[in-house]
């Protein structure tokens, strides 16, 4: 259509136009390049906040194999307000979880789950959720699936906070779920989630098949919110959420029931010297070995808990014991992983560049920066 | 943006040496502060009778003592002030709250770090620091939240850092 | 109301606050700064286009005389999608010519004409024009105002042109006048304005009580297209339009009237050799005294007429006679200039922060950048 | 933004020695041009039988000839080609034209520059060069105009340089 079209109206402006035209084949009109519906296993979506310009978010599909500066940037998408992104695992689509004002930064707010299909990069579908989606920095666990991806999460603060269930089949707003509180989407097993509660306890809710809440659950306290308390920001191992604590401590929490069970604490550091602790935006990781990788930083204090690593500790969780230390090239706010078994791990460093390293080895690859990136808080590996 | 590549440069420096006390926000920010202080610092010491507490130093560098848990852009570089919002913006009702410890009288204060909303990002003196800072669970002490709430834009444009009281026992 | 609520909020807060509060007085909340009604006259107005996020395009407010990073910043309002912008002379109105879409960058696309308050440089009011609004690199004659600033009047480019009229006391769009074969708008005395076209001539029309085409009229080509086309980056000084050509002419238009009349062609250059050249995005302005800036290359060639200036000539249009030629310290993109006596000149430099001079002697006073300017395509002298 | 101010230190370079044959945004894009220069210089040269001409140089940098008239970002940068559009984005159907010679057989060519549609300026290989190019009342051969015009979307993405044609008596 486009391409039909194209031809039509640039010949049209031809015939006005100097110098005249001899007789060549012209190239094809309104060609629009399409990605694979399952990315190769080092292609990586950089999500980039756009701090500066919060209404103009990007996420761009990046080759993390290529050192060639314009080919490696497959793409990108945007979203809309420091959103919220998930990548199906079941089915070639991405969720955005974003906010738009009519008027830009102005004018009434509208939040929409935007469904995006992989191959085209393009917005086959939104759904229209209250304008009620946690503003704040980029978590992994604002937005979430569960029940094999049937159904989409979004974390809402107004300050009062709830969760809005989507019904991805249906496309359509199900319900809002009050977790008064408490904070962020855990997937459980099934159709329940879990949030983090500010008394030190998780709050475990389980949705009826309407996606209207049937029960709902709270653990003991497991953590101490003064002294020790837990980071938001989890990195889930086949179904267990290892969660760190400000102290380098990390609490393992099975997720795969419908109800949480806390493990014993255990400790990041053991008896390494020079006040070593877990810091970052996206500081926890995981590769498809199932080990842990947490970005840590020496000389811990109050207030470090965001400060750029310049290590990555591996851990087995199972074993409780580190693996190896990597030494980063520069400081890193952001982690990531590929999916692999030959895994990339990446790192947004301190210049906001993606540095790329082989996880295992810990060898520094290359440094991936100049493609339009801003400020990259968060990096995916892509499925 | 040349602005921000020299701060990201500073921070890498700052980092390297990884003795800062600020997050990577604010190490971002250190050339921005370091710009303003090219600005004298100026005490800002008020009369006795006076209910406020005397401050002293530059309220548009991170360094600023009622910074100690600020994450966004300092309103004083954005045509505001440390308590006031800039012009045409309009201040969050509701916001985190931080406990900072003043140089002056070595009291701690309480400070509202109420956000200006309805404009785009400001874009100066970007400032992190968090100490007593905690997770979003916590939300009125994290500053990872967006509080442009109960505005009629969510939209955030810059932080101030509003005494609201002294803190006991500390 | 907002202070007020603030007070009882915050208050509820900290009933739950750690740790609790002695006896001092809270700092007022609610607080937000005001500007003057006329801006000190070396305040400025920088147009950022944010080429890299245009639908987050921003208007900065900068005392251009301050030394001080952080107290020169005095505000700031938002333009969407590269804006047009007018400032007025006769009440403390600004305007912003602006395209939103739905979704961002996706959906339903709507223009509006949004109307500050300068004092506020809040938006009081706006109108909703056709979604028509030449979406281009920003040029001053793509808004405009006429009739003792009654009427504003927009370019459209669909790629058909025509343009837009705004009652602005009744705040509505009040019709559409095609303008077939032409472009831009350049202000006439009265109820008209004038467009240049492509055949080299221009077309003026003269709009009846209800702002629709009450006559138009074409003076006979004035200049070639070809050999050496007017550039449509035009000072206007005292009803006068000078339009410089790619080739280092200037032709003067008379546009007081309702009629405009064209003057004699006369050089820039004179005698001088280095193939100097008129050049940059915003590259003409005038002062008070009514002289004529123009950022000046050398070796120009075709293309070079959006390249850097390096000096800026200042004529006597009137005497047709150059008074003084300026160095800049950087190569220049964009100049603009105070309203005063003793004017600034204002320069946007190849990295894109505003070196600030003295007009008159050609000082360089100070270079402005770092307050989160991205691309400054074009400085406004405030009123 | 730290690429963007190494092109502008780069383009503060090249002014300063008042040589270079590209605009200020192409000066911009300098620097990536020689990014993407670290890409080996690839022939495109194509069979004989094909109506296309032949081609060589990186269709990724701001000196590639195709791009004598354009002014954007170069979509090559951005997930298309310079004659395709990135995924998701829609190719404009009208457009502004320039003529172009070609080194490799020194005769000239109609280049139509679609517009990309539909997502946020790309970022990447920022390229301007103005040969031909005249102001917007001549919009057919203006690059000063976003021509993401009959799309369904107004916004810019960047920029391609589709061959149409062999221009004649040149």
């Amino acid at each position: 259509m486009d391409k039909i079209l194209a031809t039509v109206v640039v010949g049209a402006w031809l015939v006005t136009a100097q110098p005249v035209l001899a007789e060549i084949q012209p190239e094809p009109l309104g060609v629009v390049e399409t990605l694979p519906e399952t990315y190769p296993a080092h292609w990586i979506i950089v999500q980039d906040g756009s701090f500066f310009h919060m209404s103009d978010g990007k996420f761009m599909v990046i080759d993390a194999d290529s050192d060639e500066p314009a080919t490696r940037f497959k793409g990108m998408f945007n979203g809309s307000f420091i959103p919220q992104f998930y990548q199906a695992k079941s089915k070639p689509e991405m969720y955005v979880a974003e906010t738009f004002h009519s008027r830009g930064n102005r004018g009434e707010r509208t939040d929409v789950l935007t469904i995006y299909d992989k191959r085209t990069l393009a917005p086959i579908d939104e759904v229209i959720i209250p304008p009620k989606r946690a503003s704040q920095m980029p978590l992994l666990y604002s937005l979430q699936l569960v029940d094999d991806e049937s159904l989409a999460l979004v974390y809402n603060f107004t300050p009062a906070t709830s969760v809005s269930v989507i019904d991805l089949s249906a496309r359509e707003f199900v319900g809002e779920i009050p977790i008064p509180g408490c904070a962020l989407v855990y997937p459980m097993g099934g159709r329940a989630f879990s949030s983090l509660c500010s008394d030190g306890t998780m709050l475990t809710v389980l949705l009826d098949d309407n996606g209207a809440q049937a029960s709902s659950s709270r653990t003991e306290a497991f953590f101490d919110v003064e002294a020790d308390p837990v980071m938001e920001k989890a990195a889930i191992i086949d179904g267990i959420g290892y969660f760190p604590t400000f102290m380098g401590n990390v609490v393992p929490i099975d997720l795969k029931g419908t109800t949480p069970s806390v493990g014993a604490k255990w400790s990041l550091v053991g008896g390494e010297a020079g006040g070593w602790r877990p810091g970052g935006l996206q500081l926890t990781g995981s590769d498809a070995r199932g080990h842990l990788y947490v970005l840590m930083h020496p000389e811990g204090y109050d207030g470090s808990h965001k400060d750029p690593g310049v290590e990555v500790w591996v851990f087995d969780p199972d074993a409780r014991r580190r693996l190896r230390r990597l030494e980063l090239e520069l400081p890193a706010i952001t982690i990531g992983l590929t999916r692999d078994d030959e895994p990339l791990l990446l790192a947004t460093n301190i210049n906001l560049e993606i540095d790329v390293y082989d996880a295992n080895s810990g060898a520094h690859l290359r440094t991936i920066g100049g493609f339009g990136q801003e400020t990259p808080f968060l990096l995916h590996g892509s499925h | 943006m040349r602005w921000l590549d020299k701060k990201m440069e500073h921070s890498a420096r700052g980092l390297a040496q990884r003795t800062s006390r600020r997050g990577f926000l604010g190490k971002l920010a250190g050339l921005v502060a370091g710009g303003a202080a090219t600005v004298p610092l100026l005490p800002v010491a008020r009369a006795q009778d006076n209910p406020f507490p005397e401050e002293q130093g530059d309220p548009n560098s991170c360094e600023y003592w009622r910074y100690c848990a600020i994450d966004g852009f300092l309103c004083g570089c954005c045509g505001g002030s440390a308590n006031s919002c800039p012009p045409g913006t309009e201040m969050s009702p509701i916001t985190w709250i931080g406990t900072c410890e003043n140089p002056v009288d070595g009291k701690n204060y309480i400070v509202s770090y109420n956000d200006c909303c309805g404009k785009s990002s400001c874009g100066n003196c970007l400032c992190q620091r968090n100490q007593g800072d905690r997770p979003v669970y916590q939300p009125r002490i994290s500053n990872d939240l967006n509080w442009c709430l109960g505005t009629s834009s969510n939209i955030y444009n810059c932080s101030t850092a509003i005494i609201i009281g002294a803190a006991l026992d500390t």
